[in-house]
């Protein structure tokens, strides 16, 4: 079991982001604003023809045969929607959760958790796409209870609202940054950070506003989020499966999108550490911290699907039976089992030691296997549900083979990931990073004292 | 946290074992009034015994009921304990130092409560006893680990051993502070509790490593707890009972339970003990924003469960949560748990100046558990009235005067032992409160003070 | 001890049918079971506190509004369900099931948790909320082969096992061979005049109760979509006017 | 040679640091004295001490054992009365596996506790304490030579101490022994 305390005497390394004088930060925080670097552009790149290859398979698919109303040959267009769903899209809660904990080490990770958001774009147009292959209420097992226009029109209101959401918070939490970026890089010849800063001059109301509206657009956020995956879990897969009511699923499928969002956070720590220059920022307070938040959501997947497993063990009704079976047991088990090992056992067995969680490689490898394992898990979620044939039985009768998918399956899956990558990577170009002024705030909120022949950190607590 | 002060470290160490060495006349007056509840449960609880469960309003279809409802409530409190000390532990929370004994304290006391309702419920409490322990092993039968209620017992006695080692552990270095000032009696006491604590560094060490290891662990044992005790119910086949979502939603609401409950406690503390400078308003405060949080947790899971009940539209389904919804009483429960439970107290929480109203957080905290109890009466009891097609059974349930004085007594049972705890050991770790002070630091920023507090890295 | 090996005849499943069309809901059925299996008497009070104890119960349904009103019955004993429901509940392995079918209930064993009963979806299983009594007239006519019960103990249908125990006794007795069909009967079955119900030896396909599911397509399960395949079947009512009653 | 315990008893914060640095120039290293107090200070504020302890081992041994044990009885007793109970298999995994995650964590926190207590060295019996350490006095026991134990006193009082206890002469097989046992064989 590891513990603070281990923490406490292990190491006296002292992050080095508090020791920075203002003006460094930023100076760090714009230089990828005055020059983007080559990998970066390398980056932009390949992900972009990622992209463009994902958004033509996405539109040759259906028209080389696969056809628009078969539902089953939308399989992967819903498992690109909910691996988007709970990466780019869930990242900016784990931002919200630091805020709300209040510790200091958050301040250089908020960014990149709400930077992911800025991908939320693409799973909106993928349920607009999907929404047209959704069965309407009638008949089926449904959350709407015959309400007008459901399911359709409130599921395109809650993901618009989402997507909005994140995009303005984002905005929200970066416009002190781009104000900062107005003054010192554009101050010659206004351009795209004039236009987006507006008149931010960083007066006490003005900072108010940016205070609250991060609070309450965060706050919003999680409602949404929350809210939308509960909305998509039962729309996408649990109305599809013939008696399955399981409470538990659509909890389980948020946490572990939470969990994912928190990985590619990781992710992006290391990728920035690495290669982006932010090495002073991002250390092993960071990558301790988030990856036991990780690992706590580990054991959340682990418990939520413990749970459905042992009621539907306990229950043996032949509708129960009939679910453990086409989600777990038969067609898709080795899905299962990857997803089992990369979502869970991984980051136990990795992150359960104090010592690797101090370190950059454990976590981020743990991260990885999380990443690779909620992709896995998606392609089981959404293959098993939509390949059933009649979902308006009482319960399932015939467990359909599994689906093999084809080429362009793989490639839109692949393909519109990395488009949703480049479009994060393209909000590096407004977004400053790290973050200067939520650093800024924390500089002088710790400080170094000798207590008696110790030195110790404070660390302020302002209400 | 402008109402932090330094205090000298005798006058904290005086004031925190005030209740110890004096007895209100407030103090007498709880006593004797909860010692009057008390006798009024030893009486039904011997009248059961007496008769049997017959005098109690159970029938065919409803075989449990009030003490069922209770036990799940009172477990539930018992989640507070640990939610607060070991999350707070964990997280290193610096408000967390006047709250977690108290908090520990009540876990370990509710759960003794706890556990003595399925024991009285049971037909043959004698042969439960024997079930429990020394188990019947000579005649070679075993309990069957496929049963809810073998797994139950054995959580619950986890939880309760390992509540009972953790209070004492943090425990020790108080004794130690009671051990050098008294006499008679008490000073045996407290001698052999503290076991010789000197208070060496090493000590103090594993007194701040076990904290840690002991709340992991403990955290692992809270969640399993009560999501046991909701398969209890969840492994049935009973329409609305055999849910998935129950093990966490009933560990939610556990907390969101308890949570309230450590708040109604510390108020009373602070109002029967003076404590005026030790729970202040900034700890209501944190308390109340970790509520809002849990309470918006739980409202999720709620809503999880209503609705996904409604789901498949099965009729076996409908039935009963048509009798939750518009039947009587159970339109009044659903309108408490909505009402008590999360619309009024959640949007007060919202606003600091009410978080830090001792007494605004001290009544809604009140209203939350009367929301909370409700909802644990309004999943269990419907759940067995009108099972699947049989109309002809079907009947409602009416709990009789003992169960009512049971329930009643049950709240006497925690009080008094709360109380009677409170009058041998300091109910606010005194130890933990010398070492915040020790451990509080300022920083100035521009004109601004900053309290901040010591970290070792 | 050496003895001569002699072949176990085949392993029974007890089951039993009950013919809805030969129904009549004249309770002799209650009473007989009442009968033979020293259940306490059913006081009013009993039944104003819900609590009665009928090991096999006539239920009556309505059907049909004021002219044209059917009455429906359906007596309901223990299912002995293949995968009971109310046996893994029971922490102290008070009920289980045996070889031959039978959901059995072991009086010693239970304390009483009544989680059986919550976990019985057909309602069968009955709790002794007070002391049994008898009126001192009746002591005497207590089956001496069936345990009295005391309070704070589940009981429910055995399907006569003291019957069947007697049985197979006598043909093990007799160069152990099987029981035979009619042999052993339930207390229900042997005083229904109808012969609506009929108990018996679900394994042997020559038993009545075997020819008497093989022959129709009336047959059914209740609550069969839990899954917990019961041992008791039903045959629907035949009805010209109305569609046949199912599920209860 | 033998140990002979001094308890320096300080009233201030500021005294018992110049306690330490008294007894250090007396030449007594940092594994030499130890610190009582009735509450924790900043880890390293009386200097860093070099105790190595094994705490975190006792809960992994615990979790096994627990685990071990539970494995015994869930699987041992559905072994031993082999009843079919709801058309379950009669060796059923998943009930096993809660009463095995109950089991191991119950282990676990017994060791912790009796590994709380074994690393700390308690319960004591014997050596040198003082009452007034609880009300916020600081003690310094400082354990010396024996022909340094006078000098080691002298200079706790000099640095401020109000008292400074000597600890009853002993055999000295005796003394040596009551040192591991206060300080700990970690130590």
């Amino acid at each position: 079991m590891a513990t603070h305390a281990e923490h406490a005497h292990g190491h006296r390394r002292v992050q080095r982001t508090w020791d920075l004088t203002p003006q460094q930060v930023v100076t760090d925080g714009l230089q990828r604003i005055r020059a983007a670097g080559s990998s970066y552009r390398l980056a932009l790149i390949i992900s972009a023809i990622l992209g463009v290859i994902g958004v033509i398979a996405l539109i040759i698919r259906p028209i080389i045969g696969a056809g628009w109303g078969d539902r089953q040959a939308w399989t992967y267009v819903a498992a690109t929607f909910g691996f988007l769903m709970s990466t780019v899209g869930s990242a900016p809660c784990f931002s919200v959760a630091m805020r709300l904990t209040r510790g200091h080490w958050r301040r250089p990770v908020n960014r990149l958790a709400e930077l992911w958001g800025a991908g939320l774009i693409v799973p909106f147009i993928l349920l607009v796409l999907l929404i047209f292959v959704l069965p309407n209420t009638e008949g089926r097992q449904t959350l709407w209870f015959g309400w007008w226009a459901a399911p359709y029109l409130w599921d395109i209101v809650m993901m618009l609202a989402l997507t909005i959401c994140g995009y303005g918070f984002l905005y929200v939490a970066s416009l002190p940054d781009m104000a900062i970026a107005r003054d010192q890089v554009e101050r010659d010849r206004p351009g795209r950070f004039t236009r987006m800063a507006r008149g931010f001059r960083g007066t006490v109301y003005q900072w108010q506003i940016i205070d609250r509206g991060v609070a309450y657009l965060g706050a919003l956020y999680i409602l949404l989020y929350v809210g939308t995956m509960t909305v998509m879990a039962s729309e996408l897969i649990l109305a599809l499966l013939p008696g399955d009511n399981s409470a538990i699923f659509p909890a389980a499928y948020t946490v572990a999108g939470l969990e994912s969002g928190i990985a590619v956070t990781i992710i992006a720590m290391a990728v920035f550490r690495r290669w982006g220059g932010a090495g002073e920022y991002l250390e092993s307070e960071q990558f301790f911290a988030a990856s036991k938040l990780m690992l706590a959501l580990g054991l959340l997947w682990f418990y939520f699907h413990w749970t459905e497993f042992v009621i539907w063990w306990y229950g043996r009704t032949p509708r129960e039976l009939s679910l453990l079976k086409v989600l777990y047991f038969e067609p898709y088990f080795w899905l299962f089992v990857i997803a089992f090992a990369c979502m869970f056992l991984a980051p136990l067995f990795v992150l359960v030691w104090t010592r690797i969680r101090m370190g950059i490689a454990g976590p981020t490898v743990a991260a990885c296997l999380v990443v690779v394992g909620q992709a896995v898990d998606q392609v089981r979620l959404m293959s098993a549900s939509f390949s059933i044939p009649n979902i308006y039985e009482k319960e399932l009768s015939i467990i359909p083979n599994a689906y093999i998918p084809g080429v362009f399956d793989i490639l839109l899956y692949v393909g519109l990931a990395g488009g949703a990558f480049a479009l994060v990577l393209l909000a590096l170009k407004v977004v400053a990073y790290p973050s200067i002024w939520e650093i800024t705030a924390g500089l002088w909120l710790r400080a170094r004292k000798q207590y008696y022949k110790t030195e110790v950190t404070l660390i302020g607590k302002p209400n | 946290m402008q109402e932090r002060h330094h205090l000298p470290e005798d006058q904290i160490i005086r004031d925190l074992l005030r209740p110890v060495v004096y007895t209100s006349t407030m103090n007498w007056v709880a006593f004797i009034v909860l010692g009057g509840v008390l006798t009024a449960f030893v009486f039904a609880a011997g009248w059961m015994f007496y008769w049997g469960v017959g005098v109690t309003g159970l029938n065919r279809p409803n075989m449990w009921g009030f003490m069922i409802v209770n036990f799940v409530f009172w477990i539930g409190i018992s989640h507070a304990g640990v939610m607060i000390s070991a999350i707070l532990r964990l997280t290193q929370a610096e408000w967390r130092r006047p709250v977690t004994r108290a908090a520990e304290v009540m876990t370990m006391f509710s759960l003794m409560t706890a556990m003595t309702f399925p024991f009285m419920h049971t037909g043959r409490p004698w042969r439960t006893a024997y079930f429990v322990f020394p188990y019947d092993f000579w005649r070679g039968i075993w309990p069957d680990v496929r049963s809810a209620l073998v797994m139950d017992p054995s959580a619950v006695f986890t939880y309760l051993t390992g509540t009972i080692l953790f209070v004492f552990v943090t425990m020790i270095p108080d004794f130690a502070i009671l051990r050098d000032r008294s006499t008679g009696w008490r000073h045996g006491l407290y001698r052999v509790l503290a076991l010789g604590f000197r208070g060496q560094e090493r000590q103090w060490k594993m007194q701040t490593i076990s904290g840690f290891l002991l709340a992991a662990i403990m955290l692992s044992i809270f969640v399993s707890v009560h999501s046991i005790v909701s398969w209890d119910f969840a492994f049935s086949l009973d329409p609305v009972w055999h849910s998935t979502v129950w093990a966490p939603y009933f560990v939610i609401g556990a907390v969101h339970s308890g949570v309230s409950a450590v708040v109604t406690l510390m108020a009373l503390m602070r109002w029967l003990f003076k404590f005026d400078s030790y729970l202040r308003p900034e700890h209501f405060d944190a308390i109340g924003r970790l509520l809002v949080v849990v309470g918006s947790a739980w409202m999720w899971f709620f809503m999880l469960d209503v609705f996904f009940d409604l789901f498949r539209q099965d009729p076996v389904d409908l039935v009963i949560m048509n009798t939750r919804f518009f039947a009587w009483p159970y339109v009044l429960l659903l309108a408490f748990i909505f009402i008590f439970g999360y619309f009024i107290p959640v949007p007060i929480w919202l606003f600091r100046r009410f978080r830090r109203n001792i007494k605004v957080m001290f009544w809604t905290s009140i209203m939350v558990n009367v929301g909370m109890w409700s909802e644990r009466y309004w999943l269990v009891v419907p759940g067995l009235q009108q099972k699947y097609q049989w109309s002809f059974d079907w009947t409602s349930y009416r709990p009789g005067p003992i169960e009512v004085t049971l329930i009643i007594g049950s709240f006497a049972l925690v009080g008094t032992l709360l109380l009677v705890f409170s009058k041998l050991f300091p109910p606010i770790p005194v130890w933990d409160e010398l070492e915040g002070q020790r451990f509080a630091g300022e920083i100035q920023v521009g004109k601004r003070t900053v309290p901040a507090i010591v970290r070792e890295f | 001890m050496s003895v001569t090996q002699v072949p176990m005849p085949p392993t029974p499943k007890w089951g039993m049918v009950i013919d809805l069309d030969r129904c009549t809901g004249c309770q002799s059925c209650v009473v007989a079971c009442q009968a033979e299996n020293n259940i306490p008497i059913n006081t009013e009070e009993a039944y104003l506190q819900r609590r009665a104890i009928e090991w096999i119960r006539v239920e009556r349904y309505w059907e049909g509004e004021f002219p044209n009103i059917k009455a429906r019955y359906i007596p309901v004993p223990c299912m002995h369900c293949s995968d009971a429901p109310c046996e893994p509940v029971c922490p102290v392995f008070a009920t289980y099931h045996t070889n031959e079918g039978i959901n059995m209930q072991i009086y010693n064993r239970c304390i009483g948790t009544r989680y059986c009963s919550v976990n019985c979806h057909w309602h069968v299983r009955f709790f002794n909320f007070w002391q049994p009594k008898w009126p001192a007239s009746l002591e005497n006519q207590l089956n001496p082969d069936v345990t009295v019960r005391t309070r704070g103990v589940m009981e429910k249908c055995t399907f006569c096992i003291q019957r069947v125990n007697h049985a197979e006794q006598n043909a093990r007795l007799d160069n152990n061979r099987a029981v035979r069909d009619g042999e052993v009967n339930t207390a229900c079955a042997q005083a229904c005049p109808t012969r609506a119900i009929v108990f018996g030896n679900m394994n042997d396909p020559q038993s009545v109760v075997s020819r008497a599911i093989a022959g129709t397509d009336r047959g059914y399960q209740v609550l069969a979509d839990l899954g917990t395949n019961p041992s008791v079947l039903y045959l629907k009512k035949l009805d010209p006017d109305a569609p046949a009653q199912s599920g209860a | 040679m033998a140990i002979r315990s001094v308890l320096g008893v300080f009233p201030s914060l500021d005294s018992a640091v110049a306690g330490v640095d008294a007894i250090t120039e007396l030449g007594l290293g940092r594994e030499d004295y130890d610190i009582l107090t009735n509450a924790p200070y900043p880890e390293g504020a009386f200097g860093e001490e070099a105790g190595m302890h094994r705490l975190g081992l006792f809960p992994l041994v615990g979790a096994a054992c627990g685990f071990s044990v539970g494995l015994l009885i869930t699987g041992g007793t559905q072994l031993a009365y082999p009843l079919v109970t709801g058309g379950k298999p009669l060796f059923s995994i998943p009930p096993m596996f809660i009463i095995m995650y109950e089991g191991t964590l119950l282990a676990a926190v017994l060791f912790t506790v009796i590994g709380v207590l074994f690393e700390s060295r308690l319960p004591r019996l014997g050596g040198l304490y003082d009452p007034r350490i609880t009300q916020g006095y600081i003690g310094i026991l400082a354990f010396p030579e024996e022909s340094l134990a006078d000098r080691a006193a002298a200079a706790l009082r000099q640095a401020g101490a109000e008292d400074a206890i000597l600890e009853p002469r002993r055999a000295a097989g005796g003394a040596a022994k009551a040192r591991t046992q206060q300080k700990g064989a970690g130590a």
